[in-house]
C-alpha cells in the first residue's frame, strides 16, 4: 500500500490531487458523477465581496489544445455563498479550499473575516492573478509590490492556510512567489491562465466578448512546468502545481518538477472523471516504481 | 452522486438525412436512464487535431428496451464535420443526460412545435412522447430549402405537419414566423416550443410574447463543460445570468432578456 | 487581382508570408521542394560573431499542438556565413533578413557592421529574445532598459532595415515594443518562444539537455495573437505577427489583429509547402471577401 | 527544386508482422524518384489529438514500377501506435526521400549487416539491392525473444541469415556481438553496417573500430523537421555538430564521438 497523503503546510490532504477554482463549480456539480470525498481538495469558485455579474457571452474559444474563458468571475458573492452554499457543501469529507478575489486590499480583507469564520474550509487560495475582471486581479500578481500588498493585509487577518494564487503573466514568477513567501503565505499555486485572444477570421471580429481572456489546457503545460520549477527552486513553502493537467502522466511531471499537491482544471470539461483517474494513476505509478509515498515524487527529477 | 454519467456508447447507425444533415445512433451496454425533450448529451470528439472540447446535441430519439440514442448533427465545422464520419462499431464517449427538458404539455392542451435547422430533434423527440391527441400537435419546420428539410413522414401520425422554406420550394414560402398557421392565430395555441436558430427563436418568441402565449425556446449557446462548473455558457436573464447547460437548454420566453 | 504587396518600413515585400528565423535555415533546404521566390521574405538563421556549437542533444520535445527546442543558436559564425553562405543565396528572389544575435551589446555592433556591407540583405531581424542561450539573448529581451541599449547601439550603425525580435516573456510586452520604436526600430517582430519545459515521467528525467527550452506552434497561438493586439495598439512602426501560424486562416488572424506581415515557423516542420499554402489562402481570402489589397488587413479587426 | 517532395500515398497493406511489428505499404500515383537504402521518409500522423511533429520511418521495401514503399513501424509510443492502426484506402502523408544511404558495397567485398528492432528495415533494404553474390552477404539480426523476430526468409536468397535473442529461443543466445560471426573475425569483412538501438550500434562500431573495419551505422535521432532546418537532430562529430536528416542518417563511425 502506498501512501497518498501530503501536506500543505498545516493542512493535511488524503491525496495531491485538487480540482481547480472556477472548473468545478462549488463541487455540487461533481456530487453528480462520484463522490468528492475521494479528492485531496475542491478548490471553490471564485468569490468576491458582493455579486458579480461577470462578462457578457460569448465567454470561450476553443483553441489548439486549449481554450479561452472570460467569464470574469461571476459569482453571488460571499454572504450568499455562506448562508446558501456552504451549509449544503461543509460535509463533503474533502478539504475545502475558497478562491478569494478583491478589487481592492480592502475587499480581501473584509472577504477573508468572512471566510475565518467557516469551521470547514481550512484554507484559502488567494486570487490575485485573474486575467479577466478590469479592477484588482491580475493587477496585483504582475508586480512584487502588488502581490507583496494583498499578502501581507491578508496573512494579517487569516488564521489558517494561506494560499496565493500567481499569475503566469509576468517576466519572473520565482521573484513574486519569493514576495508572498516572505510575507507569510503558507503556499503558492500556479499558473493561472495566460492571456490570450481569439478572432473570427471570416467574421472579423474577436471570439470573446472582453477581446482577450484566460488560455488554459494542455496547450501551456510545457509553460506552466516550467514556472512550477522555477518557482520550487526559488522558495521553501510548498508548490501547488496546475495548468493542462489531462491525466496521471501530467500530474506525476508537475511533482517530479517539483509540486507538492496539482490541481486538474480544464481537463474536467472533457471529463468530469479526470480528478478522479489522476488520483487512481498515481497510485499506480507509485506501485509500479516502488515508491512508498506520493510526497517522493516532489521535486524528484533527475539532471545533471 | 451517479445522477449524470461519462459512457462509451457504440455508434451502430451512421447516414446522411441530407446533404448537411446526418442521423447517428449509438448504443449502451448499460439500462438508460429516463431521457426527456430538450436534454442533451456531450460528446467526445475523437482523433481530431483541431477538436479540443466535447460538443453538445439534443437527444433526438430514445429507445429504452434497446438502449440507443440518436441525434442529428448538421455539419458546421470543425468537430460537427468528424463526427459525422464515425463508423458503425465506432466508440462515442458520451456525457449524459444534460440539461433540462421542455415543460410537458397537459393532453388537452393545442400545442405548436418548431424548428429550423438541426433544432428539428428536440421537437420531433416532444412531439413523439408528449402523448397529445394528433389533432392538438402542430409541427412546423422552416427550412432554406426543401432539400434542407430532412424526411419526417413517420412523425404524420403524432400531428400536422407544416413547411416553410426561404425558396418555396416544400410548403410555404418565407420564414416560419410568416406561416399562415403562425400568422393567423397564435393564441389558438395553449403552448409554442421553438428550437433554432438564434434569429429565429427570437422572432417566434416575439410574437408570443405580443399574444401572450406560454413559449419555450432552447438556446445553444456555446459551452465549454455542458455540465454548470465553467459559466461559458450563460444567457441574461430576469433572475440573472443563467447556464445554458444545467439551468436549460430551454427557457420560457418571459425569463429571457430578449 | 489583388495586390498582395506589403511594406516594412521601406523593405518592399512581394506578399506578408515570410518564413521565421531558426526554422527554414538559410532557404536551401526549402529550395528542395519549391522556389523561395514566391514568398515575401525568408528570415535567415540565427547568426553570431563567432561559431556556436549551440546545446547537446537532445535539443526537442513534443508537447501538445506545440514542441519544445532548445537548439541555442548552433551556427558557424557571420564570417563563414558571409563567405559561403550568402554567396550561394543572395539571389534567390526574395527578401533576405538576417536574424543577427549577440551576448553583448558590443558583439551585436560588430555583427551589424558586417551585415552593413551585404548588398542584397536589406533587413535584419534584432534577435533579443533567444530564450536558449545563457549569456545575453533574452536578458536583453525581457527587461525595456537591456531592449534599449542594444536597439540603441545597432541603430546607430545600421542603415537599413531594423527589425527587432520581442520576446513573449515579460509582463508587458507593449512597453518594451515603445522602448525600442523609441530608439529607432522601424519594426518589431513578435513571438519569440515561450520558456518551457518538458519532463519523462517514466525516466524522472527532463527531455531537453538543457531542462528548459521554448516553445513554438499552436499551442501559443492565442498569446502571441494577444501580444500582436497589445503591441500593435501601442506603436506606430508596422508588427510582424508570428506564433502557431499553420495555415492562412491563422496568418488572417494575425493581421486582423494588427500585424502588416506574419512569419511561419514550426509549421514549415509539419510541412515545408506551408509559408507558400499561406501566400495562396490570403489571396483567396481578399478575393472571396473584395478586399484588393493584403494591407487593408492589417488590424481591420472590428470590436466595441 | 523539386529534389524533394510532401505527397499524399494510399495505402494498400498493413499487417501485423508479430505483437509490435507492423508492415505498411503506401501507394503514389506518381513516378517514385530513386530511393537508396539508408533513406527514410517522414509520415504525418493523422487525426491524432496526441501527436503534433511528423515520425521518422526507414524505408524498406520500393517499387518503382508499382511505385510503392514499404516500412516496419514498430509500435513505441504515441504516433508510431496510431500509425499502425492505417486502414488501406487511407491517405498517408509523407515527406520524401530524406537523408543519404549507406554507401554501396563494391561487388567483390565482403559484407556483415546488423539490424536490431526496427533497424532490421535498411539492413534488409541494403541486402537486397547492394548486388553483392549471396555468399559474401551476411546478415545477423538480432531480437530479445524468437517472437520479436520478424521473418526474413525471404532474404535467405541474398546471403546468410544468423540471429541472436537475449533468452536463446532462436539463433544464438546474447547479444550480435556475441554471435560467433561477429567474435570469430570481424576483419574477415570489407564492410560493416549496423542499425537498430543505440547500446548496439556503438558496441559494433567499438568492435570494428578495434578491428580497424569500415562500418557505417544508421542512427536514429529525436527528429522535428527531417529536413534539415531546425537543428534538433544533431550528433557530435569530429567535423561539429552534424544533422543525422540531411547529413545521416548513416554515419561512418570514424566521424562521430563515440
Ligand atoms: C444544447 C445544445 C444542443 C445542440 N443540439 C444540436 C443538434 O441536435 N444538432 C446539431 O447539429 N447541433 C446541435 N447543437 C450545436 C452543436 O453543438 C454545434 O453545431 C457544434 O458544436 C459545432 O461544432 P463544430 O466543431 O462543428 O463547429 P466549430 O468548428 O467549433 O465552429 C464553426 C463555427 O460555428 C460557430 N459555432 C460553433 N458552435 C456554435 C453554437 N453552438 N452556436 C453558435 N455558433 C456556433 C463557431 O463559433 C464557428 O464560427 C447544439 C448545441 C447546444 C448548445
Ligand atoms: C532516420 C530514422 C529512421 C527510423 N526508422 C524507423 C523504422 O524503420 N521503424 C521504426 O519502427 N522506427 C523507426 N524510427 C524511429 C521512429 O521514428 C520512432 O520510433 C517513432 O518516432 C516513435 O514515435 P512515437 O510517437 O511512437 O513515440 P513517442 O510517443 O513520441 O515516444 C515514446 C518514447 O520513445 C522515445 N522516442 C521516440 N522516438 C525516439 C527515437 N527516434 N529515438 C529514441 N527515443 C525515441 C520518446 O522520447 C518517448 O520516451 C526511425 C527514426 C529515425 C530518426
Ligand atoms: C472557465 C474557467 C474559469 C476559471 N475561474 C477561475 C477562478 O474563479 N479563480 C481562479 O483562481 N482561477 C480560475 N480559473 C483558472 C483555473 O483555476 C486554472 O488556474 C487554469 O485554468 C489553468 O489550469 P488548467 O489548464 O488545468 O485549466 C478558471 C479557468 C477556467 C477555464
Ligand atoms: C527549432 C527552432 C529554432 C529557432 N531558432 C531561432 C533563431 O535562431 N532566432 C530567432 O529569432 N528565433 C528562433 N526560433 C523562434 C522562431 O523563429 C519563432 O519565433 C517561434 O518558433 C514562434 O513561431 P512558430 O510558432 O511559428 O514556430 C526558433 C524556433 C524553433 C522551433
Ligand atoms: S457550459 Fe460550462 S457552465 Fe454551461
Ligand atoms: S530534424 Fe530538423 S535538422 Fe534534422
Amino acid at each position: 500500500m502506498v501512501d497518498l497523503k501530503v501536506k500543505i503546510d498545516n493542512l493535511e490532504i488524503k491525496n495531491p490531487v485538487m480540482t481547480a477554482s472556477g472548473t468545478s463549480g462549488f463541487a455540487e456539480e461533481l456530487m453528480d458523477f462520484y463522490d468528492v470525498s475521494k479528492l485531496g481538495a475542491v478548490l471553490l469558485k471564485g468569490t468576491t465581496l458582493k455579486n458579480r455579474d461577470g462578462n457578457p457571452y460569448p465567454r470561450m474559444a476553443e483553441t489548439a489544445s486549449g481554450m479561452l474563458n472570460a467569464v470574469g468571475l461571476q459569482n453571488k458573492g460571499i454572504d450568499y455563498f455562506i448562508e446558501n452554499i456552504y451549509p449544503k457543501i461543509k460535509d463533503y469529507g474533502t478539504q475545502l479550499i475558497l478562491n478569494v478575489n478583491g478589487s481592492t486590499v480592502e475587499e480581501y480583507i473584509e472577504l477573508t473575516e468572512k471566510v475565518n469564520e467557516l469551521e470547514n474550509i481550512n484554507a484559502i487560495e488567494l486570487n490575485i492573478s485573474c486575467p479577466n475582471v478590469k479592477e484588482g486581479g491580475m493587477a496585483f500578481g504582475v508586480s512584487c509590490v502588488g502581490a507583496e500588498a494583498v499578502t501581507k493585509a491578508v496573512r494579517d487577518v487569516y488564521k489558517k492556510t494561506l494560499i496565493v494564487k500567481l499569475s503566469p503573466n509576468v517576466t519572473d514568477i520565482a521573484d513574486i512567489a519569493r514576495s508572498v513567501e516572505a510575507q507569510g503565505a503558507d503556499s503558492v499555486s500556479l499558473v493561472n491562465t495566460f492571456l490570450g485572444m481569439a478572432v473570427d477570421a471570416e467574421k472579423r471580429v474577436p471570439r470573446l466578448s472582453t477581446i482577450t481572456g484566460g488560455l488554459s489546457g494542455p496547450a501551456i503545460k510545457p509553460i506552466a512546468l516550467r514556472m512550477v520549477w522555477q518557482v520550487y527552486n526559488a522558495v521553501k513553502i510548498p508548490v501547488i502545481g496546475l495548468g493542462g493537467i489531462m491525466n496521471a502522466e501530467d500530474a506525476i511531471e508537475f511533482m517530479l518538477a517539483g509540486a507538492t499537491a496539482i490541481q486538474v482544471g480544464t481537463a474536467i470539461f472533457k471529463d468530469p472523471f479526470t480528478p478522479l483517474k489522476v488520483v487512481k494513476g498515481i497510485e499506480e505509478y507509485l506501485e509500479k516504481h516502488h515508491i512508498s509515498s506520493a510526497s517522493e515524487l516532489t521535486g524528484a527529477l533527475k539532471w545533471q | 452522486m451517479g445522477k449524470k454519467a461519462v459512457q462509451d456508447f457504440i455508434v451502430i447507425e451512421n447516414r446522411a438525412l441530407n446533404s448537411s444533415n446526418f442521423y447517428i445512433k449509438v448504443k449502451s451496454e448499460f439500462k438508460l436512464p429516463d431521457l426527456k425533450p430538450g436534454q442533451f448529451v456531450n460528446i467526445d470528439i475523437k482523433d481530431s487535431s483541431e477538436v479540443f472540447l466535447r460538443r453538445p446535441f439534443s437527444i433526438f430519439e430514445v429507445n429504452t428496451s434497446e438502449n440507443t440514442i440518436a441525434i442529428i448533427v448538421k455539419v458546421l465545422g470543425r468537430g460537427s464535420k468528424k463526427l459525422t464520419e464515425v463508423k458503425v462499431g465506432d466508440v462515442c464517449n458520451i456525457v449524459f443526460p444534460l440539461g433540462k427538458g421542455f415543460t410537458i404539455p397537459q393532453s388537452d392542451e393545442r400545442i405548436l412545435l418548431i424548428g429550423g435547422g438541426s433544432g428539428v430533434a428536440p421537437m420531433l423527440f416532444l412531439s413523439k412522447v408528449c402523448g397529445l391527441p394528433p389533432e392538438n400537435l402542430n409541427l412546423l419546420l422552416g427550412a432554406r430549402t426543401g432539400e434542407d428539410h430532412v424526411n419526417v413522414d413517420e412523425y404524420k401520425k403524432y400531428g400536422n405537419l407544416y413547411f416553410t422554406t426561404e425558396d418555396g420550394s416544400l410548403g410555404e414560402k418565407g420564414f416560419v414566423t410568416q406561416h399562415s398557421i403562425f400568422t393567423s392565430n397564435l393564441k389558438a395555441f395553449d403552448k409554442i416550443y421553438a428550437c433554432g436558430p438564434d434569429a429565429m427563436m427570437k422572432a417566434v418568441a416575439k410574437e408570443a410574447k405580443a399574444a401572450n402565449v406560454f413559449c419555450e425556446v432552447s438556446l445553444e449557446n456555446l459551452m465549454a463543460c455542458g455540465i454548470g462548473v465553467c459559466l461559458c455558457c450563460i444567457e441574461p436573464t430576469i433572475h440573472g445570468n443563467k447556464c445554458v447547460c444545467s439551468d436549460g437548454p430551454v427557457f420560457n420566453i418571459n425569463e429571457l432578456k430578449w
